[in-house]
Protein backbone atom coordinates (compact mmCIF):
# COMPACT_ATOMS: atom_id res chain seq x y z
CA UNK A 1 0.00 0.00 0.00
CA UNK A 2 3.06 2.21 0.92
CA UNK A 3 4.04 1.48 -2.60
CA UNK A 4 1.07 2.50 -4.35
CA UNK A 5 1.16 5.86 -2.28
CA UNK A 6 4.49 6.89 -3.01
CA UNK A 7 3.66 6.32 -7.01
CA UNK A 8 0.22 8.10 -6.47
CA UNK A 9 1.88 11.01 -4.85
CA UNK A 10 4.37 10.95 -7.74
CA UNK A 11 1.78 11.18 -10.63
CA UNK A 12 -0.54 13.87 -9.19
CA UNK A 13 2.46 15.93 -8.14
CA UNK A 14 3.59 15.86 -11.36
CA UNK A 15 0.37 16.42 -13.02
CA UNK A 16 -0.56 18.90 -11.07
CA UNK A 17 2.44 20.72 -11.61
CA UNK A 18 1.93 20.41 -15.49
CA UNK A 19 -1.68 21.72 -15.18
CA UNK A 20 -0.46 24.83 -13.65
CA UNK A 21 2.28 24.97 -16.16
CA UNK A 22 0.22 24.96 -18.70
CA UNK A 23 -2.42 27.52 -16.82
CA UNK A 24 0.22 30.09 -16.62
CA UNK A 25 1.13 29.51 -20.18
CA UNK A 26 -2.18 30.00 -21.35
CA UNK A 27 -1.70 32.90 -19.54
CA UNK A 28 1.48 34.27 -20.77
CA UNK A 29 1.73 33.13 -24.05
CA UNK A 30 1.53 36.31 -26.51
CA UNK A 31 -0.67 35.07 -28.98
CA UNK A 32 -3.30 32.32 -30.09
CA UNK A 33 -1.40 29.55 -32.06
CA UNK A 34 1.10 29.76 -29.11
CA UNK A 35 -1.91 29.45 -26.24
CA UNK A 36 -2.97 26.47 -27.65
CA UNK A 37 0.49 24.86 -26.81
CA UNK A 38 -0.29 25.62 -22.96
CA UNK A 39 -3.87 24.18 -23.20
CA UNK A 40 -2.83 21.02 -25.01
CA UNK A 41 -0.45 20.23 -21.79
CA UNK A 42 -3.11 20.71 -19.12
CA UNK A 43 -5.47 19.00 -21.42
CA UNK A 44 -3.53 15.83 -22.14
CA UNK A 45 -0.26 15.55 -19.17
CA UNK A 46 -2.02 16.74 -16.33
CA UNK A 47 -5.24 14.94 -16.88
CA UNK A 48 -3.65 11.83 -17.76
CA UNK A 49 -1.17 11.84 -14.86
CA UNK A 50 -3.47 12.89 -12.34
CA UNK A 51 -6.39 10.35 -13.18
CA UNK A 52 -3.24 7.63 -13.78
CA UNK A 53 -2.28 8.76 -9.79
CA UNK A 54 -6.40 8.33 -8.74
CA UNK A 55 -6.56 4.94 -10.73
CA UNK A 56 -3.42 3.78 -8.05
CA UNK A 57 -6.03 4.94 -5.12
CA UNK A 58 -9.52 3.42 -6.65
CA UNK A 59 -11.00 0.96 -4.55
CA UNK A 60 -12.47 -1.76 -6.66
CA UNK A 61 -11.96 -2.76 -10.33
CA UNK A 62 -14.84 -0.43 -11.46
CA UNK A 63 -14.35 2.79 -10.13
CA UNK A 64 -10.76 2.24 -12.29
CA UNK A 65 -12.06 1.17 -15.65
CA UNK A 66 -14.43 4.05 -14.99
CA UNK A 67 -11.27 6.70 -14.50
CA UNK A 68 -10.12 4.38 -17.78
CA UNK A 69 -13.04 5.53 -19.76
CA UNK A 70 -12.48 9.28 -18.49
CA UNK A 71 -9.27 9.10 -19.95
CA UNK A 72 -10.13 7.54 -22.85
CA UNK A 73 -12.91 10.57 -23.71
CA UNK A 74 -10.35 12.84 -22.41
CA UNK A 75 -7.46 11.95 -24.86
CA UNK A 76 -9.48 11.50 -27.84
CA UNK A 77 -12.05 15.06 -27.56
CA UNK A 78 -9.72 17.36 -26.12
CA UNK A 79 -6.91 17.18 -28.87
CA UNK A 80 -9.67 17.06 -31.84
CA UNK A 81 -11.53 19.84 -30.56
CA UNK A 82 -7.88 22.23 -30.41
CA UNK A 83 -7.11 21.05 -33.87
CA UNK A 84 -10.75 22.29 -35.03
CA UNK A 85 -10.21 25.36 -33.05
CA UNK A 86 -6.66 26.31 -34.69
CA UNK A 87 -8.14 25.19 -38.23
CA UNK A 88 -10.94 27.26 -38.23
CA UNK A 89 -9.16 30.53 -36.85
CA UNK A 90 -6.65 29.55 -39.52
CA UNK A 91 -9.53 29.44 -41.99
CA UNK A 92 -10.39 33.31 -40.80
CA UNK A 93 -7.35 34.70 -41.20
CA UNK A 94 -5.13 34.55 -38.31
CA UNK A 95 -2.06 33.36 -38.91
CA UNK A 96 0.88 32.76 -36.52
CA UNK A 97 2.70 36.09 -35.46
CA UNK A 98 5.97 34.10 -34.31
CA UNK A 99 5.86 32.25 -37.91
CA UNK A 100 8.49 34.71 -39.59
CA UNK A 101 8.91 32.34 -42.57
CA UNK A 102 5.20 33.36 -44.45
CA UNK A 103 3.34 36.78 -44.23
CA UNK A 104 0.85 37.30 -42.12
CA UNK A 105 -2.65 36.97 -44.10
CA UNK A 106 -4.45 39.83 -42.25
CA UNK A 107 -1.59 42.19 -42.28
CA UNK B 1 -4.44 14.71 1.57
CA UNK B 2 -3.53 14.08 -1.98
CA UNK B 3 -6.77 14.45 -3.01
CA UNK B 4 -6.44 18.37 -1.59
CA UNK B 5 -3.24 18.91 -3.39
CA UNK B 6 -5.17 18.08 -6.59
CA UNK B 7 -8.18 19.37 -6.33
CA UNK B 8 -6.23 22.84 -4.92
CA UNK B 9 -3.84 22.49 -8.22
CA UNK B 10 -7.10 21.95 -10.37
CA UNK B 11 -8.84 25.03 -8.85
CA UNK B 12 -5.68 26.88 -9.39
CA UNK B 13 -5.71 26.37 -12.82
CA UNK B 14 -9.48 26.78 -13.35
CA UNK B 15 -8.82 30.16 -12.30
CA UNK B 16 -5.98 30.32 -14.54
CA UNK B 17 -8.29 29.49 -17.70
CA UNK B 18 -10.98 31.72 -16.35
CA UNK B 19 -8.67 34.97 -16.32
CA UNK B 20 -7.95 33.95 -19.69
CA UNK B 21 -11.85 33.59 -21.58
CA UNK B 22 -12.52 37.04 -19.93
CA UNK B 23 -9.77 38.48 -20.90
CA UNK B 24 -9.85 36.64 -24.35
CA UNK B 25 -8.59 39.17 -27.43
CA UNK B 26 -10.08 36.78 -29.79
CA UNK B 27 -13.26 34.41 -29.83
CA UNK B 28 -10.85 31.32 -30.17
CA UNK B 29 -8.91 32.37 -26.99
CA UNK B 30 -11.95 32.55 -25.12
CA UNK B 31 -13.13 28.82 -26.69
CA UNK B 32 -9.83 27.50 -25.77
CA UNK B 33 -10.06 28.24 -22.33
CA UNK B 34 -13.20 26.99 -22.34
CA UNK B 35 -12.44 23.60 -23.30
CA UNK B 36 -9.39 23.74 -20.55
CA UNK B 37 -11.95 24.61 -18.23
CA UNK B 38 -14.16 21.67 -19.21
CA UNK B 39 -10.97 19.11 -18.68
CA UNK B 40 -10.43 20.53 -15.43
CA UNK B 41 -14.09 20.12 -14.42
CA UNK B 42 -13.61 17.02 -15.38
CA UNK B 43 -10.71 15.90 -13.18
CA UNK B 44 -12.20 18.02 -10.37
CA UNK B 45 -15.20 16.06 -10.23
CA UNK B 46 -12.74 12.56 -10.38
CA UNK B 47 -10.91 14.43 -7.44
CA UNK B 48 -14.14 15.48 -5.30
CA UNK B 49 -15.42 11.43 -5.64
CA UNK B 50 -12.41 10.82 -4.17
CA UNK B 51 -11.52 12.89 -1.52
CA UNK B 52 -15.37 12.03 -0.43
CA UNK B 53 -15.15 8.95 -0.64
CA UNK B 54 -18.44 8.20 -3.03
CA UNK B 55 -16.41 6.88 -5.85
CA UNK B 56 -19.85 5.55 -7.97
CA UNK B 57 -20.16 9.07 -9.01
CA UNK B 58 -18.02 9.21 -11.63
CA UNK B 59 -20.42 8.38 -13.68
CA UNK B 60 -20.93 12.48 -13.70
CA UNK B 61 -17.11 12.87 -14.80
CA UNK B 62 -17.81 10.57 -17.76
CA UNK B 63 -20.86 12.43 -18.64
CA UNK B 64 -18.60 15.63 -18.69
CA UNK B 65 -16.20 14.61 -20.70
CA UNK B 66 -18.80 13.38 -23.49
CA UNK B 67 -20.73 16.84 -22.94
CA UNK B 68 -17.74 18.76 -23.39
CA UNK B 69 -17.14 18.36 -26.56
CA UNK B 70 -20.82 18.65 -27.86
CA UNK B 71 -20.58 22.06 -26.19
CA UNK B 72 -17.42 23.10 -28.63
CA UNK B 73 -18.88 21.31 -31.72
CA UNK B 74 -21.38 23.69 -31.14
CA UNK B 75 -19.82 26.90 -30.73
CA UNK B 76 -17.27 25.93 -32.89
CA UNK B 77 -19.73 25.60 -35.65
CA UNK B 78 -21.35 28.60 -34.77
CA UNK B 79 -18.41 30.98 -35.16
CA UNK B 80 -17.71 29.12 -38.74
CA UNK B 81 -20.83 29.46 -40.29
CA UNK B 82 -23.17 31.23 -38.06
CA UNK B 83 -25.88 29.37 -38.83
CA UNK B 84 -27.26 25.96 -37.57
CA UNK B 85 -29.51 25.09 -40.60
CA UNK B 86 -27.70 25.27 -43.81
CA UNK B 87 -26.77 21.60 -45.81
CA UNK B 88 -23.43 19.68 -45.62
CA UNK B 89 -23.25 16.99 -48.00
CA UNK C 1 -18.43 20.94 -40.47
CA UNK C 2 -17.29 19.78 -44.32
CA UNK C 3 -13.73 21.11 -43.63
CA UNK C 4 -13.34 19.19 -40.24
CA UNK C 5 -12.87 15.51 -41.47
CA UNK C 6 -11.06 14.66 -37.52
CA UNK C 7 -14.32 16.45 -36.26
CA UNK C 8 -16.47 14.36 -38.59
CA UNK C 9 -14.81 10.84 -36.98
CA UNK C 10 -14.53 11.68 -33.91
CA UNK C 11 -18.15 12.17 -33.32
CA UNK C 12 -18.60 8.97 -35.45
CA UNK C 13 -16.37 7.20 -32.84
CA UNK C 14 -18.53 8.98 -29.91
CA UNK C 15 -21.84 9.26 -31.04
CA UNK C 16 -22.03 5.25 -29.77
CA UNK C 17 -20.81 6.11 -26.67
CA UNK C 18 -23.44 8.79 -25.47
CA UNK C 19 -26.38 6.83 -26.52
CA UNK C 20 -24.89 3.68 -24.76
CA UNK C 21 -24.35 5.76 -21.94
CA UNK C 22 -27.65 7.53 -22.14
CA UNK C 23 -29.20 3.76 -22.24
CA UNK C 24 -27.10 2.89 -19.00
CA UNK C 25 -28.35 6.49 -17.43
CA UNK C 26 -32.09 5.29 -17.92
CA UNK C 27 -31.83 1.80 -16.99
CA UNK C 28 -29.29 2.22 -13.80
CA UNK C 29 -31.21 5.76 -12.46
CA UNK C 30 -33.16 3.15 -10.10
CA UNK C 31 -29.61 2.38 -8.76
CA UNK C 32 -27.16 5.14 -9.05
CA UNK C 33 -27.90 9.00 -10.01
CA UNK C 34 -29.92 9.40 -13.10
CA UNK C 35 -33.10 8.86 -14.33
CA UNK C 36 -35.49 9.72 -17.00
CA UNK C 37 -35.18 12.87 -17.37
CA UNK C 38 -31.25 12.86 -17.42
CA UNK C 39 -31.24 9.82 -19.94
CA UNK C 40 -33.41 11.71 -22.16
CA UNK C 41 -31.12 14.89 -22.64
CA UNK C 42 -28.21 13.00 -23.27
CA UNK C 43 -30.03 10.56 -25.76
CA UNK C 44 -31.27 14.06 -27.67
CA UNK C 45 -27.77 15.24 -27.67
CA UNK C 46 -26.30 12.58 -29.13
CA UNK C 47 -28.87 13.30 -31.89
CA UNK C 48 -28.05 17.22 -31.64
CA UNK C 49 -24.56 16.27 -31.96
CA UNK C 50 -25.34 14.50 -35.50
CA UNK C 51 -27.17 17.45 -37.00
CA UNK C 52 -24.80 19.70 -36.56
CA UNK C 53 -21.83 17.57 -37.44
CA UNK C 54 -23.73 15.95 -40.32
CA UNK C 55 -26.23 18.49 -41.28
CA UNK C 56 -29.81 18.90 -40.62
CA UNK C 57 -31.22 16.86 -42.93
CA UNK C 58 -29.05 13.69 -41.77
CA UNK C 59 -30.72 13.94 -38.40
CA UNK C 60 -33.95 14.21 -39.80
CA UNK C 61 -33.21 11.09 -41.80
CA UNK C 62 -32.15 9.32 -38.86
CA UNK C 63 -35.14 10.97 -36.33
CA UNK C 64 -37.90 11.73 -38.60
CA UNK C 65 -40.00 14.92 -37.37
CA UNK C 66 -43.49 12.93 -37.71
CA UNK C 67 -42.38 10.46 -35.71
CA UNK C 68 -40.38 12.53 -32.92
CA UNK C 69 -44.12 14.58 -32.71
CA UNK C 70 -46.22 10.69 -32.30
CA UNK C 71 -43.03 10.23 -29.53
CA UNK C 72 -43.73 13.55 -27.80
CA UNK C 73 -47.37 12.20 -26.88
CA UNK C 74 -46.34 8.68 -26.60
CA UNK C 75 -44.05 9.43 -23.46
CA UNK C 76 -46.68 10.91 -21.76
CA UNK C 77 -49.45 8.01 -22.68
CA UNK C 78 -47.02 5.33 -21.38
CA UNK C 79 -46.70 7.86 -17.91
CA UNK C 80 -50.12 8.01 -17.29
CA UNK C 81 -51.13 4.87 -18.86
CA UNK C 82 -49.07 3.23 -16.43
CA UNK C 83 -51.75 4.81 -13.76
CA UNK C 84 -54.55 3.65 -15.58
CA UNK C 85 -53.28 0.06 -15.63
CA UNK C 86 -53.01 0.44 -11.86
CA UNK C 87 -56.12 1.49 -11.61
CA UNK C 88 -57.67 -1.01 -13.85
CA UNK C 89 -55.77 -3.82 -11.77
CA UNK C 90 -57.83 -2.61 -8.32
CA UNK C 91 -55.84 -0.31 -7.11
CA UNK C 92 -55.42 3.87 -6.65
CA UNK C 93 -53.69 5.62 -9.82
CA UNK C 94 -50.04 5.50 -9.76
CA UNK C 95 -49.91 2.82 -6.64
CA UNK C 96 -47.38 0.47 -8.54
CA UNK C 97 -48.08 -2.36 -5.67
CA UNK C 98 -50.32 -3.52 -8.04
CA UNK C 99 -48.02 -4.45 -10.97
CA UNK C 100 -46.64 -7.25 -8.83
CA UNK C 101 -46.14 -10.77 -10.44
CA UNK C 102 -44.68 -13.75 -10.53
CA UNK C 103 -43.71 -14.43 -13.55
CA UNK C 104 -39.84 -14.91 -14.05
CA UNK C 105 -39.05 -12.47 -10.77
CA UNK C 106 -36.61 -14.30 -9.28
CA UNK C 107 -34.73 -17.42 -11.22
CA UNK C 108 -32.14 -19.81 -9.24
CA UNK C 109 -29.61 -20.41 -11.54
CA UNK C 110 -27.02 -22.24 -9.65
CA UNK C 111 -25.78 -20.97 -6.78
CA UNK C 112 -26.95 -17.39 -6.88
CA UNK C 113 -30.64 -15.45 -7.49
CA UNK C 114 -31.53 -13.88 -10.60
CA UNK C 115 -33.99 -10.92 -10.55
CA UNK C 116 -34.53 -11.47 -14.29
CA UNK C 117 -37.97 -9.16 -14.88
CA UNK C 118 -38.75 -6.20 -12.44
CA UNK C 119 -41.90 -6.40 -10.31
CA UNK C 120 -44.59 -4.43 -8.23
CA UNK C 121 -43.10 -0.69 -7.62
CA UNK C 122 -39.87 -1.88 -9.56
CA UNK C 123 -41.82 -2.55 -12.67
CA UNK C 124 -43.54 1.28 -12.17
CA UNK C 125 -40.74 2.91 -11.91
CA UNK C 126 -39.02 1.88 -14.52
CA UNK C 127 -42.44 2.11 -16.68
CA UNK C 128 -42.50 5.73 -15.56
CA UNK C 129 -38.74 6.79 -16.04
CA UNK C 130 -39.34 5.00 -19.81
CA UNK C 131 -42.37 7.69 -20.25
CA UNK C 132 -40.28 10.80 -19.01
CA UNK C 133 -37.48 9.48 -21.09
CA UNK C 134 -39.31 9.27 -24.47
CA UNK C 135 -41.11 12.74 -23.81
CA UNK C 136 -37.62 14.78 -23.05
CA UNK C 137 -36.34 13.07 -25.70
CA UNK C 138 -38.56 14.18 -28.30
CA UNK C 139 -39.19 17.45 -26.96
CA UNK C 140 -35.76 18.03 -27.25
CA UNK C 141 -35.06 16.63 -30.39
CA UNK C 142 -38.29 18.80 -31.85
CA UNK C 143 -37.12 22.48 -29.97
CA UNK C 144 -33.78 21.41 -32.15
CA UNK C 145 -35.21 21.02 -35.24
CA UNK C 146 -37.33 24.34 -35.03
CA UNK C 147 -34.52 26.64 -34.38
CA UNK C 148 -32.61 24.90 -36.91
CA UNK C 149 -35.22 24.77 -39.97
CA UNK C 150 -36.26 28.42 -39.18
CA UNK C 151 -32.74 29.66 -39.56
CA UNK C 152 -32.38 27.58 -43.22
CA UNK C 153 -35.11 28.68 -44.36
CA UNK C 154 -34.62 32.70 -43.04
CA UNK C 155 -31.56 32.74 -45.12
CA UNK D 1 -11.83 21.10 2.62
CA UNK D 2 -13.40 24.47 3.41
CA UNK D 3 -10.74 26.26 1.18
CA UNK D 4 -12.01 24.19 -1.74
CA UNK D 5 -15.65 25.65 -0.84
CA UNK D 6 -14.26 29.26 -0.88
CA UNK D 7 -12.83 29.26 -3.91
CA UNK D 8 -15.92 27.26 -6.13
CA UNK D 9 -17.80 29.86 -4.72
CA UNK D 10 -15.65 32.60 -5.83
CA UNK D 11 -15.15 31.43 -9.29
CA UNK D 12 -19.32 31.03 -9.09
CA UNK D 13 -19.59 34.97 -7.97
CA UNK D 14 -17.27 36.00 -10.62
CA UNK D 15 -18.47 33.87 -13.47
CA UNK D 16 -22.43 35.40 -12.59
CA UNK D 17 -20.94 38.94 -12.69
CA UNK D 18 -19.32 38.28 -16.17
CA UNK D 19 -22.18 37.43 -17.34
CA UNK D 20 -24.18 39.96 -16.49
CA UNK D 21 -21.67 42.74 -17.54
CA UNK D 22 -20.12 41.82 -20.93
CA UNK D 23 -21.81 42.80 -23.73
CA UNK D 24 -20.75 39.89 -26.17
CA UNK D 25 -23.57 37.80 -26.31
CA UNK D 26 -21.70 34.50 -27.78
CA UNK D 27 -19.31 34.96 -25.18
CA UNK D 28 -21.91 35.53 -22.42
CA UNK D 29 -23.10 32.04 -24.04
CA UNK D 30 -19.89 30.43 -23.01
CA UNK D 31 -19.52 32.01 -20.19
CA UNK D 32 -23.24 30.16 -18.76
CA UNK D 33 -21.11 27.09 -19.94
CA UNK D 34 -18.24 27.77 -17.34
CA UNK D 35 -21.56 28.65 -14.64
CA UNK D 36 -23.00 25.13 -14.98
CA UNK D 37 -19.82 23.67 -15.24
CA UNK D 38 -18.51 24.99 -11.61
CA UNK D 39 -22.12 24.72 -10.40
CA UNK D 40 -22.14 21.00 -10.80
CA UNK D 41 -18.68 20.87 -8.91
CA UNK D 42 -20.60 22.58 -6.15
CA UNK D 43 -23.83 20.33 -6.38
CA UNK D 44 -21.40 17.34 -6.05
CA UNK D 45 -20.06 18.80 -2.88
CA UNK D 46 -23.39 19.34 -1.56
CA UNK D 47 -23.92 16.04 -1.48
CA UNK D 48 -26.27 16.11 -4.66
CA UNK D 49 -25.71 14.35 -7.25
CA UNK D 50 -28.58 13.92 -8.73
CA UNK D 51 -29.26 17.57 -9.34
CA UNK D 52 -25.59 17.85 -10.55
CA UNK D 53 -26.31 15.01 -12.86
CA UNK D 54 -29.28 17.01 -14.51
CA UNK D 55 -26.76 20.56 -14.13
CA UNK D 56 -24.06 18.43 -15.96
CA UNK D 57 -26.80 16.80 -18.86
CA UNK D 58 -28.28 19.96 -19.82
CA UNK D 59 -26.17 22.98 -18.90
CA UNK D 60 -22.94 21.97 -21.07
CA UNK D 61 -24.32 20.30 -24.03
CA UNK D 62 -28.13 20.98 -24.90
CA UNK D 63 -28.53 25.06 -23.55
CA UNK D 64 -25.75 26.08 -25.40
CA UNK D 65 -26.77 24.65 -28.77
CA UNK D 66 -30.34 25.82 -28.12
CA UNK D 67 -28.60 29.69 -26.71
CA UNK D 68 -26.45 29.42 -29.24
CA UNK D 69 -29.78 29.27 -31.76
CA UNK D 70 -31.68 31.80 -30.31
CA UNK D 71 -28.45 34.04 -31.16
CA UNK D 72 -28.95 33.28 -34.45
CA UNK D 73 -32.00 34.67 -35.10
CA UNK D 74 -31.27 37.63 -33.00
CA UNK D 75 -28.50 40.14 -32.85
CA UNK D 76 -24.97 39.41 -31.56
CA UNK D 77 -24.33 42.00 -29.12
CA UNK D 78 -26.40 43.04 -26.53
CA UNK D 79 -27.89 47.15 -27.37
CA UNK D 80 -25.57 49.42 -24.38
CA UNK D 81 -27.55 51.26 -22.09
CA UNK D 82 -26.97 54.88 -21.28
CA UNK D 83 -29.00 55.60 -18.47
CA UNK D 84 -27.51 55.21 -14.98
CA UNK D 85 -30.14 52.62 -12.70
CA UNK D 86 -30.17 54.31 -9.44
CA UNK D 87 -33.61 52.99 -8.67
CA UNK D 88 -33.08 49.39 -9.44
CA UNK D 89 -29.74 49.30 -7.70
CA UNK D 90 -31.53 50.83 -4.58
CA UNK D 91 -34.05 48.09 -5.09
CA UNK D 92 -31.34 45.74 -5.54
CA UNK D 93 -29.52 46.69 -2.61
CA UNK D 94 -32.71 46.72 0.03
CA UNK D 95 -33.70 43.25 -1.34
CA UNK D 96 -30.38 41.68 -0.79
CA UNK D 97 -29.68 43.05 2.88
CA UNK D 98 -33.16 41.63 3.47
CA UNK D 99 -31.77 37.69 2.29
CA UNK D 100 -28.79 38.44 4.11
CA UNK D 101 -30.87 39.25 7.05
CA UNK D 102 -32.92 36.27 6.86
CA UNK D 103 -29.94 33.93 6.81
CA UNK D 104 -29.17 34.72 9.93
CA UNK D 105 -32.12 32.97 11.16
CA UNK D 106 -31.44 29.82 9.65
CA UNK D 107 -30.10 26.15 10.49
CA UNK D 108 -26.46 25.97 10.05
CA UNK D 109 -25.65 23.86 7.39
CA UNK D 110 -26.46 20.00 7.73
CA UNK D 111 -28.24 20.27 11.14
CA UNK D 112 -30.10 17.59 11.60
CA UNK D 113 -32.69 19.19 13.21
CA UNK D 114 -33.52 21.49 10.44
CA UNK D 115 -36.91 21.76 8.44
CA UNK D 116 -36.18 20.65 5.58
CA UNK D 117 -34.96 17.87 7.16
CA UNK D 118 -38.11 17.10 9.43
CA UNK D 119 -40.36 18.28 7.74
CA UNK D 120 -40.68 15.67 4.37
CA UNK D 121 -41.00 12.61 6.82
CA UNK D 122 -37.56 11.22 7.36
CA UNK D 123 -38.95 7.85 7.72
CA UNK D 124 -39.44 8.19 3.75
CA UNK D 125 -35.67 7.06 3.94
CA UNK D 126 -36.18 4.16 6.18
CA UNK D 127 -39.53 3.34 4.69
CA UNK D 128 -37.62 3.29 0.99
CA UNK D 129 -35.66 0.40 1.25
CA UNK D 130 -38.90 -2.39 2.08
CA UNK D 131 -41.07 -0.60 -0.09
CA UNK D 132 -39.24 -0.65 -2.90
CA UNK D 133 -37.68 -4.11 -2.73
CA UNK D 134 -34.07 -3.10 -2.16
CA UNK D 135 -33.58 -0.15 -4.69
CA UNK D 136 -30.78 1.73 -3.60
CA UNK D 137 -31.71 5.19 -5.02
CA UNK D 138 -34.25 6.83 -2.24
CA UNK D 139 -34.13 10.06 -4.91
CA UNK D 140 -35.89 8.33 -7.62
CA UNK D 141 -38.05 6.15 -5.30
CA UNK D 142 -39.46 9.35 -3.88
CA UNK D 143 -39.79 11.10 -7.26
CA UNK D 144 -41.20 8.33 -9.28
CA UNK D 145 -43.48 6.26 -6.37
CA UNK D 146 -43.87 8.64 -3.56
CA UNK D 147 -44.33 11.31 -5.56
CA UNK D 148 -46.15 10.29 -8.74
CA UNK D 149 -48.51 12.32 -9.26
CA UNK D 150 -45.52 15.52 -9.28
CA UNK D 151 -43.52 14.11 -11.47
CA UNK D 152 -46.81 13.03 -14.12
CA UNK D 153 -47.11 17.12 -13.97
CA UNK D 154 -43.55 17.74 -14.49
CA UNK D 155 -43.68 15.42 -17.35
CA UNK D 156 -47.05 17.31 -18.76
CA UNK D 157 -45.34 20.82 -18.29
CA UNK D 158 -42.71 19.62 -20.82
CA UNK D 159 -44.94 18.11 -22.98
CA UNK D 160 -46.93 21.59 -23.32
CA UNK D 161 -43.56 23.32 -23.44
CA UNK D 162 -42.66 21.42 -26.79
CA UNK D 163 -45.89 21.75 -27.99
CA UNK D 164 -45.72 25.77 -27.30
CA UNK D 165 -42.47 25.51 -29.27
CA UNK D 166 -43.94 23.55 -32.40
CA UNK D 167 -46.68 26.19 -32.84
CA UNK D 168 -44.80 29.15 -32.07
CA UNK D 169 -41.65 27.97 -34.39
CA UNK D 170 -42.44 25.22 -36.48
CA UNK D 171 -42.81 26.06 -40.35
CA UNK D 172 -45.43 23.34 -41.76
CA UNK D 173 -44.81 22.26 -45.65
CA UNK D 174 -48.06 22.88 -46.61
CA UNK D 175 -48.48 26.41 -45.26
CA UNK D 176 -44.91 27.24 -46.64
CA UNK D 177 -45.17 28.12 -50.19
CA UNK D 178 -48.72 29.87 -49.57
CA UNK D 179 -46.23 32.57 -47.30
CA UNK D 180 -43.57 32.62 -49.93
CA UNK D 181 -45.97 33.33 -52.66
CA UNK D 182 -47.63 36.26 -50.79
CA UNK D 183 -44.43 37.83 -50.39
CA UNK D 184 -43.94 38.00 -53.61
CA UNK D 185 -47.50 39.57 -54.14
CA UNK D 186 -46.41 42.37 -51.36
CA UNK D 187 -43.47 42.82 -53.18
Amino acid sequence: MIVLDIISWALIVSGAFFSIVGGIGIIRFPEFFSRLHGGGITDTMGAALILLGLMFQSPNSLVAIKLVMILFFLLVTSPSSCHALSNSALAQGHWPELDTTRKSKNK
Amino acid sequence: MMFIVAAISILITMCLALIRAMLGPTVFDRVLALNMFGTKTVLLICAICFLTDRTDFLDLALLYSLMNFIGMVALLRFSHYTSFGEEVS
Amino acid sequence: MNSFPIIRIVSKLLIPYILLFALYVQFHGDFGPGGGFQAGVILASALILYGLVFGLPAAQSVAPPWLIEKLIALGVLVYAGTGVATMALGSNFLDYDALEHHFLTDVTWGSQTLHVLPSGQHLGIFLVEVGVGITVTSVMLMIFYCFAGRNQSSE
Amino acid sequence: MIYIDIIILTLLAVTAVTVARIRDLWAAVMFTGIYSFIGASWMLLLDAPDVAFTEAAVGAGISTVLMLGTLALTNKAEKPSTSVPVVPFLVVLGTGAALVYGTLDMPHFGDPEAPVHQHPNPSFVERSQPDMHGLPNVVTAVLASYRGYDTLGETAVIFTAGIGVLIILRRDKRTAPDEHSSDEVVT
